[in-house]
């Protein structure tokens, strides 16, 4: 999961989720950075808009919280 | 006393002056009066409602015309209408919606004879008659209900209302009901008017939907709530909403701003674990997903 | 709804709900009496258990103000 | 509750929610009445609109915490 | 919701929430303090146990984490 | 959580939330104040709309409520 | 979030939540660490299971895709 924190991490200070960015931050918190993983992360999020998916996360949780009650 | 009341006492006999003059005194007693059905109450029956209503009402049982003279004394005027077919007065200082409901409350189903005029629709039930099978469909077809046999008993296939409120009751019918069991009068003192304290009731005013107090009363204490709670009033009954509602704030403001406290940790982990997996949900190369992800 | 509230104020406050103090409630409160509804209200509440109903509308307040509204 | 009722009632009637009022309401009522207790109603509902108030649902504490969460 | 709060955090130190120290705490903060508003809410306190007040709002489900976007 | 109940009462109160402040309001609670968690707060409230942050705690109880019933 | 996602990438590749740790993947992924808050953070963290945490959330997203769905 530490990829795609990475990427939020990135996304959310405004700096490119690119393979060096994602490099430097997962070496960073001593991970043991697999370049195809990278790659193909970088590659998936290219046409993601993340603050939607992330916000869609927030949207939920009351449908579930209820439920859950 | 009417000088026109006056006159009409004036022409009746002794004894009968002197039952009404008694009755329109009876009635002056009382906050309220009204009229009540009589019509198919055995006499022997009258006489026990009139002891279980001791205390609480009045009933008394005189000849049409004296009851009318009565009324007229006693200032009912707008009570004489409703002194039509078999009826008696009724006096009580007790609340005439209460009295509506005892009297309602105390009526009993009676079965209905050939001849009798119908007092409300007269339905046949859905379901199984539990009667063999034999005549006894066709008698049922005859009078109008969708019956047939079936499982090796006669069944009605859905409520049939075989006879509408004012038509009279043939003798067909009465035999049915009564093989049936069915009683679709409702006999007992059935209030007509009442006037309260110079008020007329009708028996619409009177049936008061209790349901719809209670309801009221539901609806009356959330909207207090409410009020107490959104104008942040603490009472007993409010306070704890109150504290979960700042509480819930602080929580909420907790999170969006990912303040760093103890006790919104672990939500603010599992937020996260939680918009990592919305983030996850659209990547759609496997290679991409973190292993735990990965289908 | 005041005569309701009148009627749960005497509740609260454990005296009689009857024609006397719901009628002595609304008057100090400016309302124009209407003594037919003063009946209603005592016959029917005779039926009524207060306490249940006010405890249920605190169950669901959600639904019970949306009845309100 | 019976202090909100009182004011219930008022909001009503049209007469002022003011501290006298919302004594007499009570008074009639049989209550025994505690200044601070209205005095601290007066000033919570002086910039409330109640109408609006009485309709909006006032939160369900344990789901709505929930949902908050 | 400010004397709410202020109580809340009394609750959360350990001081007692009395008049005094709900005065001392809005003063703090600025607020323009209703004295009757303070006696309010400490009597309405009296009888309710705050800390199952608060930990049924926390209750809040796991699932409600991700509500807050 | 008594820092962020010193934030809503400041944010009530319209007075800044800086760290003077909170340090006061808290200081008045009896609450043994660290500086580094006030300023953690300041920092965190820095770009967030509180209202709104709030009203959506506000926002979600109907439906929950609705759903757990 | 960024500082919480900080700490679950550390979590997973299991170095130590501290504040060295925290502002080196920070400061990899450009953000302008606040040490008040990664101080906080580390201090907040202290007694928390982050895998519970999480497990705990992995229960209840179904429910939440759905909605969000």
């Amino acid at each position: 999961m530490e990829y795609v924190y990475a990427a939020l991490i990135l996304n959310e200070s405004g700096e490119e989720i690119n393979e060096d960015n994602l490099t430097d931050v997962l070496d960073a918190a001593g991970v043991d950075v697999e370049e195809s993983r990278v790659k193909a992360l970088v590659a998936a999020l290219e046409d993601v808009d993340i603050d939607e998916a992330v916000s869609e996360a927030a949207a939920a949780p009351a449908a579930a919280a209820g439920a859950a009650g | 006393m009417s000088a026109q009341a006056e006159r009409k006492t004036e022409n009746l006999p002794q004894w009968k002056q002197e039952e009404v003059e008694e009755l329109s005194e009876l009635l002056g007693e009382y906050e309220s009066v009204g009229i009540v059905g009589l019509t198919g109450i055995p006499s022997k029956q009258l006489q026990d409602m009139r002891r279980d209503l001791y205390g609480t009402a009045e009933l008394r049982v005189s000849r049409n015309t004296l009851q009318i003279r009565a009324l007229e004394e006693a200032g009912y005027d707008d009570l004489v209408d409703h002194v039509e077919g078999h009826v008696g007065l009724i006096a009580t200082n007790d609340n005439p919606f209460a009295l509506y409901k005892e009297l309602e409350a105390s009526k009993t189903p009676a079965p209905i004879n050939e001849g009798e005029v119908a007092p409300n629709d007269i339905v046949i039930p859905e379901g199984d008659t539990g009667v063999d099978p034999g005549p006894f469909v066709g008698e049922l077809q005859g009078i109008g209900a969708n019956a047939r046999i079936e499982d090796g008993s006669i069944q009605v296939m859905e409520d049939s209302t075989v006879l509408e409120a004012g038509e009279e009751v043939s003798a067909d019918l009465a035999n049915v009901l009564n093989e049936l069991g069915i009683e679709p009068k409702e006999v007992g003192l059935d209030l007509r008017a009442v006037v309260a304290e110079g008020v007329l009731f009708d028996p619409e005013d009177l049936d008061i939907d209790v349901e719809a107090y209670e309801s009221d009363v539901g609806t009356a204490a959330a909207r207090a709530r409410n009020l107490a709670v959104n104008a942040e009033y603490p009472t007993e009954t409010t306070v704890p909403t109150l504290v979960a509602k700042a509480t819930g704030e602080a929580k909420s403001l907790g999170l969006q701003a990912a303040i760093e406290d103890e006790e919104l940790m672990p939500d603010l982990v599992t937020k996260a674990d939680a918009q990592l997996r919305a983030l996850a949900a659209q990547i759609d190369d496997e290679e991409a997903l973190p292993e735990e992800l990965q289908d």
